[in-house]
């Protein structure tokens, strides 16, 4: 483990499992209120945690992106995470899946657990865990293919549905189980009646803010239990940006979601709990989205959600 | 993969080499694919001298096709419909290519308008007896000119004075005393090293057949040369018969020993020192295949319709019986 | 300094002196456009126009033109007119015009005075030097008018007092050469026409940065029409010399069916029109093969360079040669197959010699596009699918490769049809006949026999023509009489693979379109 | 070393994930059969055939039950395959060519005087005419395709309007595939005639027809990689100049040209490579005199270039004269070899250069 | 003139001088909140204007991007143009110095005067023009030469200073005058005191904040009398941005700066008026900063600057 932890800022809250170290973080220079105390790694959200991070760190390298984090992100509510630019939001966001093993330099350590499994243990099969965390990206990234095949895309792959040639060459057609899921997702991500009438049309030519939804579609498809979104709205414009709020908030009724977001606005709309993180990769505080933005504790999240900086 | 191609098995005949031999050989092929019925006038004839020369000489009682004939009579079966019992490809370099490849078999017959002794003056005697050589035709080998110099009065020259031309003594026209046009560089114009006519011309002409020679370009094909000295106004060269045009490039007399050698006249008498004759070389042997076409070039009615149409001298008949007399028994 | 740069504000040009520029540039313009067709022998050096030869009326407008440029530079600079012509013309004027200097100068001198190589080069090279510093430090509008006028004035003189005329011409002591006027006198007029043009150019736009960018452009323009039009040119020349032969017996319309006896015959005795066909055959399945072979081995390669291995030298050494392989010369691929491989496939030219050979030279150029395009299949599909729980070979067979397969089309309908125009390996490894009768007979020559390799064809073994060969057939085995057979076979092969070109640079654009639809 | 490690590191290159040990069997008999097929092809043998349909039985079989491990062990394969097919042409060609540079030691390269191409009796091989005629058309065509066609390249990408540039740069990209028997076709018969004519020139076929000729082919090509190259230089880079208000030639001249300065010149590069590999219009236009010109800078004189020699003689050569041959063949491949290299280099290091991170 | 005014939103001001066509701009179908009522078009600034725009429109092919716009800009001050995505504001920018003429299936429409004259007419300079009217692109677009030759571009082409080698042969150099410029211009832009022991160093060796004040002091270097600058921050991190906007504020006691931001807490630090784009290209309301974002007369604008959408 790094011997920086999440709580430099907070020098005096002893929950943490590594003040023993404490007095190596006098010693990093950070540009922080040191007069603030606050206990809000303490805060126990009321449902059962669905992930728990417990001291992750990540290098790119040498650059350390995110700095010994520690939270748990409670089951099906929507967690929002902003900060600026550069702060790691979305490395970490990264971690939870771990698609971070895609970037060669990247580096993580420290542990996370996803249904009390830690994801970083050795023989974790990561097609099973990115089927359990789902992903919705910054900018729509539709396969180049049909709106049908963009959806059960999922389920193909992993053999839960079989429309092959040779499937129905063996009287083995899964055709209706395709179009069950096909349906079942596009509805959940409210953009059934959209497009029920072209599914064979090509992906790339539904507007931006349809594609964001053919996307979060495809991520239902897999039937997940935890979807992560990097900025999901941040391409589009303001009508698609209020749908997607929406739905956001509509699937928070059955998945755990994690949202990253530079729009504080939208994160004080749409989340049940906000983690603001500072330069460095620093996790600086986390609590309800409520008190967040109208009574945070730390100096630097007020100056942060108020605009003076970021 | 499979050694196919040999002149076993129903692969076709194929032949590669010579420009000077090409017209003979391909003319030969094109009526042997085509592979007539005996009763077409035009191209095999029907009884009548007068339409096929040579006809008389066939014994044809079946009256089978034109190449069911000559490939019969090596005991090949006859095909369904027209197609020949095998066919014939030629292909068109020159001598020394036609030599390499029959040796390297990569064709079963190798054309050449010199000798292999000739082609290949470095061969062991051993090496030059496995070539079988089958002289199908003889070339009288012209020289000739660009019409301009034609027009400005070089139409005969000495053997002196093409020697002097090809060693580069001479390069300028008006070193020729019968020239009377400007002042004008000669282009020399010669084949390529290894061709047949080149090398013929240094051994005729140049008395060695690795004798140095100066020549300004040199040309694949006799018929490049054809085409290069038509299109220049100061060029001479050494060709086959076949590709003379009076037209366009129009042979001079030649003044050899004393003696004058005219197209037309003389050039076909086998004291002209630039006579030669045209083989058809097999290697190790003589196959059926390969003797039913050489076999049909060595006619009567494969010289009247393919060696005399080109300008070649036909072989006399006592001379055709000797070839003949190399190809493998008939078995009909 | 920064009140100076409020400079003159580009003076709305007076009308004389805009008139005088333009006149200048459409002259040099039509002097350019005859010096052409004098070339290429389409206006006869004998043609007059209102009693002037054409030599001397080329002669009348250089001097006009000379004169227009000396007196517009003048004038813009005693201020006449007001211009923004800079302080010095530059170096880089200053540079291209002492080498039009080194050449006038260099020739005049071994042209007059009968010097040899070494000496009109010194002489050149000091004249060069004069015009280069000369011109520099000129003010621009004296600096870019005045060497072109002054040398529009003296071939204006040459030309109209008759020093040079249609009879003259030069013989160089150490060349084989001799450059009569019909050819100098178009070619020197061409260039002497590009320089006014461009130089009338500048003045039109009153000099300065603007007028620079005038006669800049003014010459790439002229350049890039002229050599389109020598390109297009080139084709419609093919097009009309071959288009007789290739219709030649043909028949089509109502009730005929079509009928093109030059694309569906070989050369037979007894046929009244001889055409192509086994050319075209032996064409179709040489690109067949070679492309059978590279593209799966290509794009397989490309895979794996891309997706699988990780990025370092390994795969730099392989993007090296791959590369240096694609401008290796054909016919060091005509050798090696005519060496290596000929030897090994039944020992004669083949068919299959020849795929293999256009094979091994299309590989690289298909291993090239194909990792380009996968290299630009957007990482997000790639995320995407992994971010679904997909594992990264499904992920290439279903999201990467079908993306990517837009590029690879393209590139190896490219490349074929470069392959497809290849003469020198068809030469050495393919070529049998030069006039072929019959087509190969790939498909009905399939044999199976009881002995290794089990699996016979003959067709496959033996020597085929092809389009390109069949053109070096007609160069070798008789331009005489049959030149029109050659040109119909040329405007075939121009067909063929232009139409690989044009299909394969459509389906790019198309294919781009579709992408940023 | 053992059949465990052997499976070890089998497993390690394939990425094996899972430790499936019939995997690592069905890789080992694959590969075995695929070797088996190779040597079987390289000796010659007309077993080839039973190797390689183990091979393809192996791969079959494997695609069905392992498809993800079998497709990157296939697609490892095409790599390999891809090397050796270049290896194996790039050392033939050196191999053949030794005999001869063995006999000729350095004069082959450097051999200036007297008769310097005697393929029979007492040999002589140098190659020295052939590369000078290589270089005297190579530079004859650079000096057309350089700067008319990065000219070409300019007008295309900067300065023709948006209509007249969605014509212009297809159509010359179609040219670039007009074949060179096509031109080759044309100097012969039209050129070759027009400088006869024209020039007084006393023998056919010179150097400068196959330099134009080849510069013209050589033009759509320089023209349309150039123009790759310009019209990616960022929007934003001459967007920037033009701001600051200079004109449009200005921009051309002081940013987009240094900025796309690497991939122009490897288009003229590419250009070169061409020029110096183009075999058949020089076949059939030159004169196939291997002696260097008279006085040397005579372009209007007739000799070889190595791809002519090649394609002239191959059909006559054996033993030690073919071995010549190759030696052209090997200084053709060096030399474009050292070009593009040369280009890449050239490509890298600019990149490198405008991205910042000198 | 088009028949669509800016005033569409505002029926009943009576100010603009197209009232007469009022009638027209009924049908067209815009959402907005026809109840208000306000004046902002009347608004006088205090300074002289130093750009004036009037009844602007561009189209790209048949997309009407901005539409009818006009307002004026006044002198030494800093107006910030803020709005939705897509909504026109960079358009509208590129129009000031005829940026657009670069996109060909541009079309302009209307007038743009600066400093009185009508830029859009006929023989306008363009030359001339962006000399005065400079612009600052979003992401920092350094040419990849020196520091020094990036800021003596613009004065080298425009031959204020000659510093080649014929200036040099012929002892008219002026490296002097050069020098100053580029102290001067660097000083502005607030970078000597970061770059002065290194102005032959590639410029693209640079941080990005610093390539971007690089990016200015190019173009304070021709001595504009505008600086037209597009998102200028949005590609830097906070420290950056923090000293572009200090410097911004500086620049506008001698510059008219012309900004464009999708940051309202940027556009509130920085500017002194206000310019609110909503999507269409119409421009909402414009009027003193303080104005807009505490007391907008649009809903829609209260909506946006508030964060309900955008
Ligand atoms: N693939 C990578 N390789 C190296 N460094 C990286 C990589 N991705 C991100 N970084 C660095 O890690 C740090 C955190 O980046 P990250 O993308 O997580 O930030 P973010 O908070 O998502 O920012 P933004 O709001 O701009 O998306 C940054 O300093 C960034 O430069
Ligand atoms: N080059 C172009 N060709 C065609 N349409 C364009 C072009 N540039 C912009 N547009 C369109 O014009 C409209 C306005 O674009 P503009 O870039 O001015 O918006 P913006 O307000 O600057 O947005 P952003 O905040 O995203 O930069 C958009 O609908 C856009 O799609
Ligand atoms: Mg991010
Ligand atoms: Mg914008
Ligand atoms: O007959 P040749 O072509 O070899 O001269």
């Amino acid at each position: 483990m790094s011997d920086q932890t999440v709580t430099q800022t907070n020098e005096e809250q002893q929950s943490n499992d590594s003040t023993e170290q404490r007095s190596n973080s006098l010693t990093v220079d950070v540009e922080t209120d040191e007069r603030l105390v606050d206990s809000w790694t303490d805060y126990e959200f009321e449902d059962e945690a669905a992930i728990t991070v417990e001291d992750l760190d990540v290098y790119y390298g040498d650059d350390h992106a995110i700095d010994s984090i520690s939270m748990e992100i409670p089951e099906r509510s929507v967690t929002a995470l902003i900060g600026p630019s550069g702060c790691g939001k979305s490395t970490f966001l990264r971690c939870l899946n771990r698609m971070n093993d895609r970037i060669d330099s990247a580096r993580v350590e420290g542990t996370v657990e996803v249904d009390g499994e830690n994801i970083y243990e050795g023989d974790t099969d990561l097609v099973q865990l990115r089927k359990r965390v789902g992903m919705v990206f910054q900018s729509p990234n539709p396969f180049p293919k049909s709106i049908r095949e963009n959806v059960s895309y999922g389920p193909r792959k992993h053999g839960d549905v079989n429309v092959g040639l040779l499937g129905r060459l063996l009287g083995n057609d899964d055709r209706e189980v395709e179009r069950e899921i096909v349906e079942r997702s596009l509805e959940q991500a409210a953009l059934w009646d959209e497009v029920s009438g072209r599914l064979d049309d090509n992906a790339l030519g539904l507007s931006g803010g349809q594609q964001q939804r053919l996307c979060i579609a495809r991520c239902l498809a897999v039937d997940p239990d935890v979807i992560l979104m990097d900025e999901p709205a941040s391409a589009l414009d303001p009508v698609a940006t209020a749908k997607i709020e929406d739905l956001i908030e509509q699937l928070a009724e059955e998945y755990t979601v994690v949202v990253v977001t530079h729009n504080m606005q939208q994160a004080a709309r749409i989340s049940d709990q906000t983690a603001v993180f500072l330069t460095g990769g620093q996790l600086v505080e986390y609590d309800d989205t409520d008190k967040i933005f109208e009574n945070p504790e730390s100096d630097r999240v007020e100056d942060y959600v108020t605009g003076k900086f970021g | 993969l499979g050694s196919t191609g040999e002149s076993s098995g129903s692969g076709p005949l194929t032949a590669d080499g010579s420009s000077t031999v090409y017209p003979i050989t391909s003319d030969a092929a094109s009526y042997w694919n085509s592979n007539h019925p005996a009763d077409d006038g035009e191209y095999w004839g029907s009884n009548d001298e007068g339409t096929a020369p040579g006809y008389g000489q066939i014994d044809n009682p079946d009256n089978k096709n034109l190449a069911d004939y000559w490939a019969g009579l090596y005991g090949f079966e006859a095909k369904d419909g027209a197609a020949p019992p095998f066919s014939v490809n030629v292909g068109l370099s020159h001598s020394g290519t036609g030599i390499e490849k029959v040796a390297n078999e990569q064709v079963d017959i190798g054309d050449a308008s010199s000798s292999v002794a000739d082609e290949l003056p470095d061969a062991s005697q051993g090496e030059l007896d496995k070539y079988t050589d089958h002289v199908v035709a003889r070339d009288g080998q012209p020289v000739v000119v660009s019409r301009e110099i034609w027009d400005a009065g070089v139409e005969k020259l000495t053997g002196d004075q093409v020697r002097g031309i090809y060693t580069g003594e001479i390069t300028n026209w008006s070193e020729i005393s019968s020239y009377n046009g400007p002042d004008k560089e000669i282009q020399a114009v010669g084949r390529a090293v290894g061709s047949g006519t080149d090398t013929a011309f240094r051994a005729n002409m140049l008395g060695d057949p690795e004798a140095e020679m100066s020549v300004d370009i040199r040309k694949g094909q006799n018929q490049q040369v054809q085409t290069t000295v038509a299109d220049s106004d100061n060029a001479i060269a050494y060709m086959a018969l076949a590709f003379v045009d009076m037209d366009r490039v129009p042979a001079i007399s030649l003044e050899l020993d004393g003696t004058t050698y005219t197209l037309g006249e003389n050039l076909g008498s086998k004291d002209y020192p630039l006579s030669r004759e045209l083989h058809c070389y097999t290697y190790e042997g003589t196959s059926e295949k390969e003797a039913a076409f050489i076999n049909m070039l060595l006619s009567e009615f494969g010289q009247r319709h393919f060696v005399q149409p080109n300008n070649y001298f036909m072989l006399p008949p006592e001379e055709r019986e000797e070839q003949r007399s190399k190809l493998p028994e008939q078995s009909n | 300094m920064s009140e100076q740069t409020a400079t003159r504000t580009a003076a709305p040009a007076v009308d004389l002196f805009d008139r005088i520029a333009l006149g200048v540039v459409g002259l040099s313009i039509v002097t350019f456009l005859l010096g052409w067709t004098t070339l290429f022998e389409r206006t006869g050096t004998d043609t007059a126009v209102a009693g002037l030869s054409l030599f001397t009326l080329f002669g009348a407008v250089f001097l006009l033109a000379g004169i227009g440029l000396l007196v517009s530079g003048i004038a813009s600079y005693v201020g006449a007119f007001e211009t923004t012509a800079d302080r010095y013309t530059g170096i880089g004027t200053g540079l291209g015009l002492g080498i039009v200097g080194f050449a006038v100068g260099g020739l005049a001198t071994t042209i007059l005075f009968g010097v040899g190589a070494t000496g009109s080069v010194l002489v050149g090279l000091v004249v060069g030097l004069v015009v280069t510093s000369g011109v520099a430090v000129l003010p621009e509008d004296l600096g870019t008018t005045f060497p072109v006028g002054l040398l529009g004035l003296a071939w204006g003189g040459l030309l109209v007092t008759g020093a040079v005329d249609a009879g003259w011409f030069w013989n160089p002591p150490s060349l084989d050469a001799t450059f009569h006027a019909p050819i100098v006198v178009p070619l020197a007029t061409i260039a002497l026409s590009l320089l006014i043009a461009w130089s009338g150019a500048i003045v039109a736009e009153g000099f300065g940065s603007q007028g620079r960018q005038n006669g800049a452009y003014l010459l790439i323009g002229l350049n890039a029409f002229g050599m389109i039009a020598v390109l297009l040119l080139l084709i419609l020349f093919v097009v009309q010399k071959g288009l007789p032969k290739l219709l030649e017996g043909a028949q089509f319309g109502p009730g005929l069916g079509i009928s093109v006896p030059f694309l569906t015959k070989g050369v037979m005795l007894g046929q009244q029109y001889n055409g192509i066909f086994p050319a075209i055959v032996g064409t179709i399945w040489l690109v067949i093969g070679a492309v059978l072979l590279a593209v799966p081995i290509g794009i397989g390669a490309a895979v794996f360079l891309t997706e699988y291995a990780e990025q370092g030298r390994f795969t730099a050494i392989i993007e090296t040669t791959t590369n240096a392989l694609w401008s290796t010369p054909s016919i060091v691929y005509g050798l090696f197959g005519y060496a290596f491989l000929v030897p090994r496939f039944g020992n004669s030219n083949s068919l299959l010699a020849g795929m293999f050979v256009l094979g091994f030279m299309l590989l690289p150029l298909v291993v090239i596009t194909s990792r380009e395009s996968i290299k630009s299949v957007p990482d997000e599909y790639r995320d995407a699918s992994a971010a679904l729980g997909v594992n990264q070979w499904q992920t290439i067979r279903s999201v990467v490769l079908p993306a990517a397969m837009p590029g690879v089309v393209t590139g190896v309908i490219l490349g074929v049809g470069r392959i497809a125009g290849e003469t020198a390996p068809i030469l050495l490894v393919t070529s049998g006949q030069p006039f072929p009768a019959r087509a190969p007979s790939i498909l009905g020559s399939f044999r199976f026999v009881a002995t290794p390799p089990f699996v016979q064809n003959e067709a496959l073994l033996q020597a085929s023509s092809a389009l390109p060969y069949q053109l070096y057939a007609v160069i070798t085995a008789g331009v005489g009489q049959e030149e029109a057979f050659g040109w119909g076979t040329a405007l075939v092969l121009l067909l063929v693979v232009l139409g690989f070109y044009a299909i394969g640079i459509a389906s790019r654009i198309y294919f781009r379109r579709k992408l940023h639809q | 070393m053992s059949t465990t490690e052997l499976h070890e590191q089998l497993k390690d290159r394939l990425g094996v994930e899972s430790a499936d040990d019939s995997v690592v069997t069905l890789g080992a008999v694959g590969a075995l059969c695929l070797l088996g097929s190779a040597v079987a092809f390289l000796i010659g043998s007309p077993f080839t055939a039973l190797p390689l349909a183990g091979f393809l039985f192996t791969v079959g079989y494997g695609l069905w039950n392992h498809q993800a491990t079998t497709a990157k062990a296939l697609t490892f394969l095409a790599t390999i395959a891809t090397g050796a097919i270049l290896a194996l042409i790039t050392v033939y060609l050196i191999i053949e060519a030794f005999p001869a540079i063995r006999e000729m030691g350095l004069a082959m390269f450097t051999k200036t005087s007297g008769r310097m191409w005697i393929t029979r009796g007492e040999e002589v091989y140098s190659l020295v005419p052939m590369m000078w005629g290589t270089l005297v058309t190579t530079v004859l065509a650079m000096l057309i395709a350089g700067p008319l066609g990065v000219a070409g390249a300019l007008f295309i990408s900067e300065i023709a309007p948006d209509a007249v540039r969605e014509i212009v740069k297809p159509a010359v990209e179609t040219l670039a595939g007009i074949p060179s028997i096509v031109y080759g076709f044309i100097g012969f018969t039209i050129l070759n005639d027009y400088m006869m004519e024209n020039l007084d020139l006393p023998s056919s076929g010179s150097l400068v027809i196959v330099g134009l000729v080849v510069g013209l082919m050589a033009l759509p090509t320089v023209v349309s990689v150039a123009e790759d190259a310009i019209s990616s230089v960022p929007e934003s880079m001459k967007s920037g100049s033009l701001a600051l208000g200079t004109t449009d030639w200005q921009t051309i001249k002081n940013i987009t040209l240094p900025a796309a300065f690497s991939g122009v010149s490897a288009a003229v590069l590419l250009g070169v490579g061409r020029a110096i590999g183009e075999t058949m219009a020089a076949t059939v236009i030159l004169g196939h005199a291997q002696v260097l010109p008279e006085p040397l800078y005579d372009v209007f004189g007739n000799t070889e270039t190595l791809t002519s020699l090649i394609a002239s003689q191959y059909g006559v050569a054996s033993s030690t004269h073919m071995s010549a041959l190759f030696a052209a063949g090997v200084v053709l491949f060096v030399t474009v070899t050292v070009l593009s290299i040369a280009s890449q280099y050239i490509e890298r290091r600019m990149q490198i250069q405008l991205q910042g991170d000198t």
